[in-house]
């Protein structure tokens, strides 16, 4: 295992105080409690938007704690999702008197997690709502799974949702908000390499050097299927086409395009992901009306992308606009 | 004999062993249907339990129970944080203030783990979940009871049910859980959360033993 | 190799075009020139700063056009510097009558390129003046080499120099600011593996599963030393110590730390390369007063990181906080 | 025999194909001491040098010469891009007008050529370069000329004596270019510019012979 880190068990803790170090002026680091809030939190009257789940997701999500995004995440250890206590400490730094929204990840262990957080929240008095992201069209949504899995749409409802709560928004329009998002979201990864857990010290799977998994999810999980390796042209095809046919794009809608790096794929790969998606877009008539390109949502140092399509309305498109000022996004402001 | 505090204190200081030794099997069952943690994530809890050991002597069972629920919850986070917490948590509840636990004792406390376990995960028989380790464990502690047999013997028999049904876990497809996210490939692997429920189960039989 | 890529032939192009999809407000690409112009180029009465070599160092450059910091990029092939033609043709498409002020990296293949360039320009009647970075500690600066690379200060000075140049600055006071930035900073670089150039398709060298080299340059070249895997504080202290003595940092004074990835290595790792950082600053005195934490010039998938300090005065900080919308770094607008 | 404008023409094509088949021997050498692609460089340069041959038939050999100069300037990049560039250019220079070459032509064409790349790259014999085999490639030539040798004995020689400079550039120690870099670890590897131009003066007087 070749990893910048001093030793396994601290990985999560040390990264938290690097984070505390470089952007002391946009958060708040409470190491006791492993959580991130922004620097001015709580903001009275405003509702306040946590989110959270395990770490080796970075910047995901605490690089998007700040102005106009998230008032505090809550980082699990690598791949675990938090605890509730992580969680309470969190809603209870961020409660401004409006209420907490909660955005969670539909996988088994932050459900449970964030549910028993917002039981011990509201037995406090704080009011609790929340969304369950559930965008990766890699797993079949029915009765004989978990569900979907939340992925990249996290990324996209955080900023959107965030610009809402920045604005003054009641808990019930954050919600509302949310819940649109989410549903007009679809996304879809791909590994070239798995990655590997420190406290493991091995790679979660393996790959020969001609082989992909496509549908793998943001914690190593393998995917649905494993093929050879293919052209990014064919790789990318096998990604939006299924967001495509499952959101129902139709000819002349508009969508917030992202292209994801899983951690290990450099830049330059990402745009030539992008070209392969704006071309199929190109091809269908679908418009991109905003686009997001880098490692937002990752798995450690997995090589691979995820692309995830939005279709996006006015008010999501303000929302997106809108400042923000985070680590890891940050614009206007 | 029944089991005692003592006995309790045992079972989840050699548990905490038990998870230590095993941290990397039951990671490694992890990584092909899951996120490759599940032995981090008992190992980490049940660390975090026997810190707090010193500070449960004197206490009852139920508190003892009790007190490792509410310490896998604040530790273990995943799935299996909630899932033990719970039980743990429940199984306290109906050994609140005893000091000695009987047969019918053991099994009201199974019968509230699982109670617990499946009522958190929404969980069934089938489903390639703990509870198909534990489900057939409390069914063979039952039986036990039925055939009179000492509280030993029930706990090896449903530590030894649990190891089947843990193997049972094998050929089915994930419908719960990560490892659903797999559909037809989750077939063929082991279940980890079946795997440390017997492993809990284990470690209690030799207890009582 | 596993890349997400159609072709080796085609990397540059491709990624070049997925660039011009995703940021039509931003960026203009000229695929005929292989050159990245900002959309409102030439801006009339402004210094045109170009920038550019080869590419595989994404963000760096092309990430970089926009208002506020490059007015065009020219990127060559996969680590190769570009030819005079593309950079003259980023000059002429960014001259707005006040001259063209060029940052070189000091590699000769850019150095003889851009000469070539620049002489041309003139010869048309642009002013040109420029800079070449030089700041890897990795290198002896003596008779004896090419002289140290340009890596890391960079991204930094192409960002103050921009913010300069956009507030209209003469083509001399851009160039006595980039000279300032360039004296002042000093980087070093370490990678836990090798990059593949695609063309070639095999790693540019090997390491040991418990090896890494220390002082390697961002086009894959090897270090100047290698040595045993080390725990994060160790490989800091190993970067950090030459730069901070090269540049004779004293206690109370300010630096930009900037906390580079190679392309390869996760965010994580990087926030706990900046802990071990800010720790050796604070324990020698020195603050920090802005920070950038990140992968912005990278070595395609190589993992690894460099460390770059910048010694700032508050003309620096100015244009470092001044607003800025490329694609890669944006904040202010 | 004189070279002839055919025989320039020869030379650029053979040396088009050597450089496609040495891509990889190319890149490999610049892999230990350098970036990995001055193959690849020379291969993308010749190849547009040959798209451009249609155009040459007719041309006197200054007139070749040089657009192979700015082809590979316009093509190449890198080090090996302006360096090469300006050898062809000033060698075109020196051969303006001509259509034949005899030995005292050929040699002010190579002494034109590696003046062109010494000034560029402000580079000394010795420094582990491209330098390293035609300074001494020259010399051979020069020698031949005064012994009255035929221009294919002298071309053979000066391709003889730059496969020994070539060689001799693996114990140097590099202090120009990116190997420079390498301070120490920079011996012991042949240099990848060095042996590109004992290609090129290899593939001339083949096509001399
Ligand atoms: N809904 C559920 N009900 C019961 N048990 C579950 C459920 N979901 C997961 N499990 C159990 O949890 C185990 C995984 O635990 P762990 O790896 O610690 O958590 P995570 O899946 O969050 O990484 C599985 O092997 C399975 O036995
Ligand atoms: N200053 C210089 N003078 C002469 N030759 C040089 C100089 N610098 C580099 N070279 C030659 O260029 C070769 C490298 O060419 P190439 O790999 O194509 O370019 P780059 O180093 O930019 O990647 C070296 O092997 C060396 O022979
Ligand atoms: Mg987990
Ligand atoms: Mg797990
Ligand atoms: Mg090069
Ligand atoms: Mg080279």
């Amino acid at each position: 295992m070749k990893k910048l880190i001093n030793s396994p068990e601290t990985v999560v803790k040390e990264a938290l105080e690097g984070m505390a170090a470089m952007h002391p002026e946009l958060i708040r680091v409470d190491l006791e409690n492993q959580i991130i809030v922004r620097a001015d939190a709580p903001v009275r009257g405003k509702v306040g938007v946590v989110s959270g789940g395990g770490s080796g997701h970075e910047p995901m999500h605490g690089g998007f704690v700040g102005r106009g995004m998230l008032d505090a995440a809550c980082p699990g250890a690598i791949f675990t999702s938090p605890v509730p206590d992580q969680i309470l400490a969190a809603m209870r730094a961020v409660n401004g008197g409006a209420g907490v929204f909660q955005i969670i990840k539909n996988y088994t262990g932050d459900v449970l997690n964030f549910e028993m957080a917002a039981e011990l929240a509201q037995a406090e008095g704080i009011e609790v709502a929340s969304v369950i992201t559930n965008d990766d069209v890699a797993v079949e949504d029915s009765l004989y799974t978990a569900g979907r899995r939340g992925v990249g749409v996290t990324v996209l409802l955080e900023k959107i949702v965030g610009g809402l709560a920045e604005s003054g928004a009641s808990l019930e329009q954050v919600a509302a908000l949310a819940k649109r998002v989410n549903e007009q979201g679809r996304s879809m990864g791909m590994a070239l390499t798995s990655c590997t857990v420190p406290a493991k010290g091995t790679p979660t799977f393996d790959l020969g050097e001609d082989e992909m998994e496509i549908g793998i999810g943001i914690h190593g999980e393998p995917g649905r299927r494993r093929v050879k390796l293919a052209p990014a042209a064919d790789i990318v095809e096998m990604l939006a086409n299924p967001i495509i046919e499952d959101l129902g794009l139709k000819a002349g809608e508009r969508v917030l395009a992202f292209v994801n790096g899983m951690g290990g794929t450099p830049l330059i790969e990402l745009y030539i992901v992008a070209r392969e998606l704006a071309r199929i877009l190109k091809g269908r008539n679908i418009t991109i009306a905003r686009s997001l390109v880098g490692s937002y949502i990752t798995s450690l140092e997995m090589a691979g992308c995820s692309i995830t399509l939005l279709r996006v309305d006015d008010e999501m498109l303000r929302y997106w606009d809108a400042p923000v000022l985070t680590p890891a996004l940050r614009w206007g402001i | 004999m029944p089991i005692t505090t003592e006995d309790v204190l045992r079972w989840i200081t050699q548990a905490a062993q038990v998870f230590h030794e095993q941290r990397d099997y039951l990671t490694q069952l992890d990584a092909p249907i899951g996120d490759a943690d599940h032995g981090v994530n008992m190992d980490r809890g049940f660390r975090a339990v026997l810190d707090k050991l010193p500070s449960l002597s004197g206490m009852d069972i139920g508190s003892i129970l009790k007190t490792v629920g509410t310490t896998l919850v604040s530790t273990v986070g995943g799935a299996s944080g909630p899932l033990y917490g719970t039980a743990f948590l429940r199984a306290g509840m109906v050994t609140a203030g005893k000091h000695e636990l009987d047969e019918a004792d053991v099994i009201e406390m199974l019968q509230a783990a699982l109670d617990g376990i499946k009522a958190r995960g929404k969980a069934h028989t089938g489903e390639k979940t703990m509870v198909d380790a534990l489900e057939p464990a409390l069914a063979a502690a039952r039986k036990a009871q039925e055939q009179h047999e000492s509280l030993a013997v029930l706990l090896r028999r449903a530590a030894e049910a649990a190891e089947e049904g843990m193997k049972a876990t094998i050929p089915m497809l994930a419908t719960k859980g990560r490892a659903s996210y797999l559909g037809e490939r989750s077939i063929g692997h082991q279940d980890p959360g079946a795997t440390s429920s017997w492993l809990l189960l284990k470690t209690l039989a030799e207890v009582a033993d």
